[in-house]
């Protein structure tokens, strides 16, 4: 249930780095879009309510505890983060003055010691004003080892925080750490005076009524039905323009899209519209349905430590009887953009020109004839002992996953390659299963990225696969020395420039090397009512609803 | 009657401790387990995991962490969700009641149609409506509860749009009105199987009351056949549907699951499906004691409700 | 001596006796037999008659409606042809069944003879853990387990058996210690007979009645079950087809491919109500003191 | 038929009934359950039915009252009320039939438990006739209920208003059914086995009340019985009848003193008379007992001592006896009495708690099930009930072989004594491959009897062996018993709550109560010179002590 919907982890962002760089000058050029106090004067008097609809329920909503990305939308509403990162990728400050850069001095030049100026009119829902005891309080809370905390990637690096004055905040970093601004730009602000107080952080009752300081204020919450919102009259920012935000929970695509359609939701978040009723949505009357850029890839991934994986010859020869075109074309409504690699195609990084991929049944029969896979009695390939079979999962009951899943074990079949289906619910699926890469291959929509950093240690780097005992997430135990070598080069390279290069070749060679097939990249259908204002898409952000602060009914 | 309440009681005890040592081995049985959310989430690490399994007492062997759960249950801490971190009880009481308005209202429809057809089926045995009645209610048990919920939106809702496909209300209009326009299609389909089955055992309990000699006493005596049917016949054939109702429970509960899960009704069979998609365990227990208190309970209440019924037990 | 000559009785053969009878003119259960007949065979028959496999895909023949060329009942997402694979998930869906209620009428018959001959502690143990099992919601158990086993028809077989034998084993312990107060186990004992020949030699034949009729309900309820568990994607795996799984895909496809959960939910509902006929006209045969139909 | 009898000064008949056909059901044993039957009950008299099981009486009472089931139809015949309600039943609309119920016409049933409508109190249902013919006030119903159960002599009438069938014993709640039967002063009282399911001395009890009403009422009462004891005791006429048909009517004193059909004449044959006599010592044997009881006793918990509510029931206490070879031992008792229990004990088809079982000098009372075991051929067992005591998915074979070959016998062998047996037991041979269905009570009675004796026991207990046959066939297995024990010399323990049959077989008689023996004797001391009083009691209740003369007509 965790994997209705493939995951959106928008992080399709132009690097932190660059953004370090580059974000003395984003802060004074930044657009107004998100400016706040550019549209200050307008003032409009908030009316109206947005249903918003989402097929998994949000539960949890203290920001920094250990939460999935349904729950952002909620999070993105009532809470602020020091920063935010707008649809085209740019860091902009929002509890904090101005995004800290080595040119403006907010950090130093070996990028250790950080210091952040805050806002000075920012108030938290219940009055008190937000005061960088706050930030020390959130920071610290992360890294308590009795806190249900999130990631605590970034935060670990985390020294000496000092508390300046009221609007001023500096630490220093263990070890120099790039992505922490992108970090900082998800990791939202909590009240020191409330949660400080309690108990228990963990079981405290701010957990279900949260304080934030963001643009709508906690209402009411219908446990497995909704959550309901109200504008916050004095944010400090722009909007909010609406009375009334509500997340409602449908668990149904069918009936989500249904609820659309008649009006009773107003936007689709997380889950979207499924691409079997784009064709349909978009001739809807007063319905605005696009598709957006998504920053997952959709792919087949190996268990390489299987023998019949080890060859590279298999891979390819499986990556050649893919027919990609028609699984995109017939079984996802033509909703979907073909990709070679893991980089989402928005990124910066994104590499063009990396060979492409042609469906050729013959091709992929002669592969595996030269390299020695012949057809047993039971026209199932074999080579020394080793049976060309193997099992894919996924998440059971994904039926578009489950629709292309037979599709290629039809066409596998054919060149005497045997596949099965084994599909698992998703709290085994994602468990062990996959972390432990119990798997023959997988099936899954995967984002790579983390924080928007072209980095992807995590996922390609030799050491990063948990089943060897490392913390990571390679779970194809994927290893390359070349990508080794290159991926640490790349965390240590500061300049954009070098940095394409270096993860130009990483794409190469992960193109060359196959571990996982991509299918496609994702893109999504988002649909809303075309009297809601305001409303833009962010790929680096992992909800739609992520500024609704901006949103206003047309009058 | 103090003593065998007693004993029931005790007796119900032993079942909640099978109860709750099946249901946690089996929950445990399932690999995977709460943390697989965060499988496919980019920026949670192997180490994050190891961090959170630890802090949520998950790599404690088995039956520490059923005796921890059972002792906490015992001074009354159901735990907290993995999920949203609230308290268990909370989170089902939260549910609860959208839960009991599905299974109230169509435990009425059921029970009133269903004894009405029962009655009139074994006094007028052998006619139509006995026939009728008969193969109805076997054709009813046969139909899969999610299938007629399904065929039921297809033709009510998308069809012919009288009846809303799902949800419990409309937003914006939470009026009576409008939870009964929502409550119609779903608390039918879950009736509809217990219609059939109410109609049955009425039937053969009236059909064992009226072959009784009692009942042969009251013809003897001239009683009217309106009296005989109402005073010595429902009377004594009500008395085994009571016990039925308590037993009758937890088959309601699991057909509201499934209408549930078709009319996205936010009640606790949904609560239930999430939980154990996340394998939220603390939840999951939760819901599990919680339907068995409620099934023991219903059915200790049935017993107790036939006691005070029956005078053989009440003064016995 | 009193003559006490043998008046000769006719020597009655199974087909002759009264249950026989009974069921035979029972109009509903010989329809349901009939049925069930018709259905193993067009199951056994249809995938070689038809001109289309289950498993041939054809992406530009999706969501054909019923009677579209010699798609009778259309096609589904795949464009695969929905009788074909009815048919063949007949296969799957009425296998399942039927090895599931010989597996849970097994445990059950076990069970319940143990308990209700014994007695005593063994039987309050017994019997208590059935009420255990009972007091679930079943779909609980048979989605925990479904979920922690790799689905399989035969795991599924074996997750619907290991969660329908109570009912069995309820009507069995009942049934025999009713028989077990009958003098003829009595007489049984004082002939020193062994503890496990009167349960199974000398009790058991005379509760196979209960007994039949219970498996009976039991592949229905078997059916049924294997529906619910595909229907919520836990059980028998694509691209097997099943009538449970069937279904999984078609509620999405309400609107525009209404065929899609119609047929294999009209499909169940014959096969299940067929075999409830049968059940219940087996229980009205069985049932000395009812009159039939 | 027309009626051949009347009784002399008779106004006319307050019923009668005139060619009155009854079909059964089709596929039944035979078509109609009586078939063209006349008979009249005179105005103010007793008049019984009499009959076997079968025999189609109690579906003519049901007629009467228009209670048949509507799969049984009357096809022929008229029933005509006399009196100043006089009418013909049959074909009466149901709203007549109805008022006649209850206040012209009343019945009582055999089980009065069932009778009875658990849920309500005694008061209400009594009640219930009243109002549902609409006499009287509610104040005028209360008193005119506590009346009639006084009048049938219930203990405490008010408290008795009050409660619920269930806390009164049988013959209890057969007095309310009479009360309730003569709640508005009926016409016709019809009684169907009312005594049937009674101990002896509460029948005797019953018996009394109903001719003691009947007299002072002057009613006309129907009685229904199969037992010409009863007969003897209170009819003014009788009426026999045989698979639906009357063979003989007439008045009491001239049909059992002179019965002219045959079947008459054997149903009072067949009735068990009280002999005073002893036995004739079937042999000479040592005097050494077979088995030898000392103090034995047996003690029920009922209910949980951990939950309170626990009580002990004891149902045999300290009881002592012992039985010589060849010779029989009667144990005789009403329900309740721990006769059963005694007969359980001995075969240790229950363990007991205290005393000691000496069988052949052995204790076998501390054996284990398995050390028992071997003993088991040796005591074997005929039980009550012929239809329950045969597993009926078994063949005669199978039933009769299965102990020896499970005690090591080989099966040609077992099969050959079996078939022996059989025709020993007045069984065709033909009968070892057949199922115990195809059998009537009687053979199947022989064939218990046939399983007991495979082993060639030592010891032969009896439970209530021919109480659940019909009098005609309880003497041809008492007969057989006889034979039988003549033939072996095996001991026989015969339990029994029938004093009349225990002194046809018994060479001594212990008379049990409330789990005690009270008496031990020869039949001659228990039925000529009762020493205790219980025993007297019994003996008294003994219906229709026939005399001497009519069982020698009888039998010429």
């Amino acid at each position: 249930m965790t994997d209705k919907t493939p995951p959106k982890s928008g992080l399709s962002r132009r690097s932190a780095l660059r953004l370090m760089a580059a974000s003395g000058l984003a802060t004074f050029v930044a657009p107004h879009f998100l400016g706040g106090a550019a549209f200050a004067q307008e003032d409009r008097e908030p009316k109206g309510r947005v249903v918003v609809g989402m097929s998994q329920e949000p539960t949890v909503f203290n920001p920094l505890m250990v939460h999935n990305e349904v729950d952002d939308a909620v999070h993105f509403s009532v809470f602020d983060a020091l920063f935010r990162i707008d649809p085209d990728g740019v860091i902009q400050p929002n509890l904090a003055a101005e995004v800290p850069s080595v040119e403006n001095g907010g950090i130093s030049e070996d990028g250790l010691n950080w210091r952040v100026r805050l806002r000075d009119d920012v108030k938290w829902h219940d009055g008190k004003p937000f005061t960088a005891e706050d930030v020390k309080y959130t920071l610290e809370l992360i890294v308590d080892p009795k806190f249900l905390s999130w990631r605590t990637g970034g935060h670990s690096l985390v020294r000496d925080l000092t508390v300046v004055s009221p609007t001023e905040i500096t630490w220093r970093m263990e070890s120099e750490f790039a992505p922490y601004l992108a970090f900082l730009a998800e990791t939202f602000m909590v009240p020191k005076h409330i949660l400080g107080a309690a108990e228990d952080p963990n079981t405290a009752p701010f957990n279900q009524s949260p304080i934030g300081t963001g643009a709508f204020k906690w209402s009411n919450r219908v446990p497995g039905d909704r959550v309901e919102l109200v504008a916050n009259e004095d944010y400090f920012g722009e909007g909010p323009f609406i009375e009334e935000l509500i997340f409602k929970y449908i668990p149904d695509m069918t009936v989500l899209y249904t609820q659309f359609q008649s009006g009773d939701v107003d936007l689709v978040d997380q889950s979207y519209i499924t691409p079997d009723h784009y064709a349909e949505a978009k001739e809807l009357p007063d319905r605005t349905v696009t598709l957006e850029p998504g920053s997952s890839i959709e792919g087949i991934f190996f268990n390489l430590e299987r023998p019949q994986f080890k060859d590279p010859a298999v891979r390819e020869a499986l990556y050649a009887a893919l027919d990609r075109q028609s699984i995109i074309d017939g079984i996802y409504y033509g909703v979907g953009t073909m990709t070679e690699t893991f980089m989402p195609p928005l990124s910066y990084y994104y590499d063009p020109d990396l060979p492409k991929q042609e469906f050729n049944l013959d091709k992929a029969r002669k592969i595996l004839d030269d390299a020695g896979w012949v057809p047993g009695s039971d026209g199932i390939r074999a080579k020394d002992g080793v049976r060309l079979a193997f099992a894919n999962s996924t998440t059971s009951g994904n039926h578009l996953r489950e629709q292309v899943q037979q599709y290629m074990q039809q066409i596998y079949r054919e060149i005497g390659v045997e596949m099965t289906i084994s599909n698992l619910p998703p709290a085994v699926m994602w468990g062990d299963f996959w972390t432990k890469s119990q798997f023959d291959t997988a099936m899954s929509g995967v984002t790579f990225l983390i924080a928007s950093d072209p980095d992807v240690t995590n996922r390609f780097a030799s050491t990063s696969s948990a089943a060897k005992g490392g913390q990571g997430s390679n779970t194809m135990q994927y290893s390359n020395p070349r990508v080794d070598e290159l991926l640490k080069e790349g965390r240590g390279t500061f300049g954009q420039e070098e940095r394409k290069k270096i993860y130009t070749e990483v794409q190469q060679i992960i193109r060359e090397d196959l571990p996982f097939l991509p299918i496609f990249a994702y893109t999504v259908v988002m649909g809303r009512k075309s009297g809601l204002e305001g409303f833009k898409f962010n790929p680096n952000t992992r909800t739609p609803s992520w500024h609704a602060a901006a949103w206003s009914w047309k009058d | 009657m103090p003593g065998f309440l007693l004993k029931r009681i005790l007796q119900s005890l032993v079942l909640l401790l099978i109860v709750s040592v099946i249901g946690f081995v089996v929950l445990n049985l399932l690999p995977g387990g709460p943390l697989a959310q965060f499988g496919l989430d980019s920026s949670i690490t192997q180490a994050d995991l190891d961090r959170l399994r630890e802090q949520l007492g998950l790599n404690r062997p088995l039956y520490v962490q059923y005796l921890d759960w059972a002792w906490r249950l015992l001074q009354g801490d159901w735990g907290h969700s993995f999920r949203d971190g609230a308290p268990v009880l909370e989170v089902i009481a939260r549910h609860l009641w959208a839960t009991f308005l599905l299974m109230g209202s169509s435990t009425i429809i059921a029970v009133s149609i269903g004894a009405w057809i029962g009655i009139r089926s074994a006094t007028h045995r052998g006619s139509t409506f006995d026939y009728a009645a008969t193969v109805g209610a076997m054709i009813a048990l046969s139909i899969p509860t999610f299938w007629f919920g399904l065929v039921g939106i297809y033709v009510f809702s998308l069809k012919l749009g009288w009846l809303p496909a799902g949800n419990m209300y409309t937003i914006g209009d939470e009026t009576v009105l409008d939870y009964l326009h929502h409550l119609i299609l779903p608390s039918i389909v879950l009736a509809l199987v217990h219609v059939a089955i109410w109609s049955r055992y009425m039937r053969s309990a009236t059909l064992d009351v009226m072959n009784q000699d009692f009942v042969k006493t009251a013809r003897a005596k001239g009683l009217s056949e309106r009296r005989i049917l109402m005073k010595h016949v429902v009377g004594n054939a009500l008395l085994p549907m009571v016990t039925l109702a308590g037993i009758q429970l937890p088959s309601v509960l699991t057909g509201a699951l499934v209408t549930e899960t078709v009319f996205t009704w936010p009640g606790m069979g949904r609560l239930f499906l999430d939980s154990l998609g996340y394998s939220d365990y603390p939840v999951v227990m939760g819901l599990l004691m919680f339907s068995a208190i409620l099934v023991i309970a219903s059915n200790l209440i049935a017993d107790i409700a036939v006691a005070l019924i029956d005078p053989r037990i009440r003064l016995a | 001596m009193t003559s006490a000559t043998l008046s000769q009785p006719i020597r009655e053969r199974w087909w002759r006796s009264r249950t026989t009878r009974r069921f035979i003119t029972n109009k509903l259960a010989m329809f349901g037999l009939g049925m069930i007949v018709l259905l193993v065979l067009a199951c056994i028959l249809a995938p070689h008659l038809l001109p289309y496999g289950s498993l041939d895909i054809d992406l530009r023949a999706r969501f054909a409606p019923p009677f579209t060329g010699y798609h009778f009942f259309g096609t589904d997402p795949l464009g695969r042809d929905v009788a074909a694979r009815l048919f063949e998930a007949g296969r799957i869906s009425l296998a399942v069944g039927f090895s599931a209620m010989l597996l849970s009428t097994i445990i059950g018959t076990l069970v319940g003879v143990i308990a209700g001959y014994r007695g005593g502690w063994i039987g309050s143990v017994l019997m208590r853990t059935v009420d255990g099992f009972l007091s679930f919601p079943s779909i609980f158990l048979v989605l925990a387990l479904a979920a922690a086993l790799q689905p399989s028809a035969m795991m599924i077989t074996i997750v619907i058996a290991a969660t329908s034998w109570m009912e069995v084993a309820r009507i069995v312990d009942a049934e025999v210690r009713s028989l077990r107060e009958r003098e003829f186990v009595q007489a049984g004992r004082m002939l020193g007979l062994s503890g496990a020949h009167i349960m199974f030699r000398e009790i058991l034949p005379n509760a196979l009645g209960p007994i039949i009729v219970a498996a009976t309900l039991t592949v229905a309820r078997a059916i049924l079950m294997e529906a619910y568990i595909s229907f919520l994607g836990y059980g028998i795996q694509p691209p097997l087809p099943s009538w449970g799984n069937m279904l999984n895909g078609a509620q999405q496809y309400l609107g525009s491919a209404p065929w899609l959960a119609i047929i294999p939910g009209a499909a169940i509902t014959i096969a299940v109500a067929s075999f409830n006929f049968i059940g219940d006209g087996l229980r009205d045969a069985f049932d000395v003191r009812s009159d039939g139909h | 038929m027309t009626p051949q009898y009347q009784t002399d000064g008779a106004t006319g008949p307050a019923l009668s009934v005139r060619g009155l056909t009854i079909d059964l059901p089709k596929d039944m044993e035979r078509r109609h359950a009586v078939e063209d039957i006349s008979f009249d009950l005179q105005d103010g008299q007793i008049l019984c039915i009499v009959g076997e099981s079968g025999s189609g009486k109690s579906v003519t009472a049901n007629t009467i009252m228009g209670l048949l089931p509507s799969s049984i139809r009357v096809s022929a015949g008229e029933i005509h009320l006399g009196g100043a309600e006089a009418g013909e039943l049959i074909g009466a609309a149901p709203a007549t039939l109805r008022n006649l119920r209850g206040r012209v016409v009343s019945m009582i049933f055999q089980d009065p438990l069932s009778a009875l409508n658990p849920l309500m109190t005694v008061g209400e249902q009594i009640t219930e006739v009243l109002t549902a013919h609409g006499v009287g006030t509610r104040e005028w119903q209360r008193a005119r209920v506590i009346e009639l159960l006084t009048e049938v002599s219930l203990p405490d009438p008010q408290l008795m208003y009050h409660q619920y069938p269930f806390r009164l014993s049988g013959g209890q709640r057969q007095r309310v059914m009479i009360a309730m039967a003569l709640a508005l002063e009926p016409k016709i009282l019809i009684a169907d086995e009312p005594t049937t399911a009674l101990d002896v001395t509460t029948q005797a009890q019953i018996l009394h009340l109903i001719r003691d009403i009947q007299r002072r009422k002057g009613m006309s009462v129907m009685f229904i019985t199969h037992d010409f004891g009863v007969v003897a005791e209170i009819a003014d006429s009788v009426v026999v009848m045989e698979k639906g048909r009357i063979v003989e009517t007439g008045s009491a004193d001239a049909v059992l003193k002179s019965p002219s059909h045959p079947y008459t004449k054997r149903l009072i044959a067949a009735v068990p008379a009280l002999t005073g006599e002893n036995r004739a010592a079937a042999s000479n044997a040592a005097p050494e007992p077979i088995i030898r009881v000392e103090g034995l006793g047996k003690t029920y918990r009922i209910g949980s001592a951990l939950f309170g509510g626990e009580y002990l029931v004891k149902a045999v206490q300290d009881v002592s006896f012992e039985i010589g070879p060849g010779r029989t031992l009667g144990i005789v008792g009403e329900s309740g009495s721990g006769k059963s229990s005694l007969g359980r004990l001995l075969v240790k088809l229950q363990d007991g708690n205290g005393g000691r079982i000496l069988f052949e000098g052995r204790d076998i009372v501390p054996l284990s099930d398995a050390e028992f075991r071997p003993l088991r051929p040796k005591i074997q067992m005929i039980f009550q009930d012929p239809f329950a005591s045969l597993n009926p998915r078994s063949t005669i074979g199978h039933i009769l072989t299965v102990g020896p070959v499970a005690h090591g016998m080989d099966y040609p062998k077992a099969r050959k004594e079996a078939q022996a047996l059989l025709s020993h037991v007045g069984l065709d041979a033909g009968a070892f491959e057949r199922y115990p269905h195809e059998f009537s009570g009687g053979q199947r009675q022989r064939i218990g009897i046939a399983r007991a004796l495979m082993f060639k026991p030592k010891l032969l207990v009896a439970d209530e062996a021919v109480s659940a046959l019909d009098v005609s066939i309880q003497a041809q297995i008492l007969e057989l018993l006889d034979q039988i024990q003549r033939e072996t010399g095996v001991s026989m323990i015969f339990i029994t709550h029938d004093l009349r049959v225990a002194s046809q077989i018994c060479d001594e008689i212990a008379v049990m109560q409330k789990g005690r023996i009270v008496e031990q004797g020869p039949p001659s001391q228990i039925f000529l010179d009762p020493r205790s009083a219980y025993t007297r009691e019994l003996v008294d209740a003994i219906p229709g002590r026939m005399p001497a003369e009519a069982r020698l007509s009888a039998l010429n």
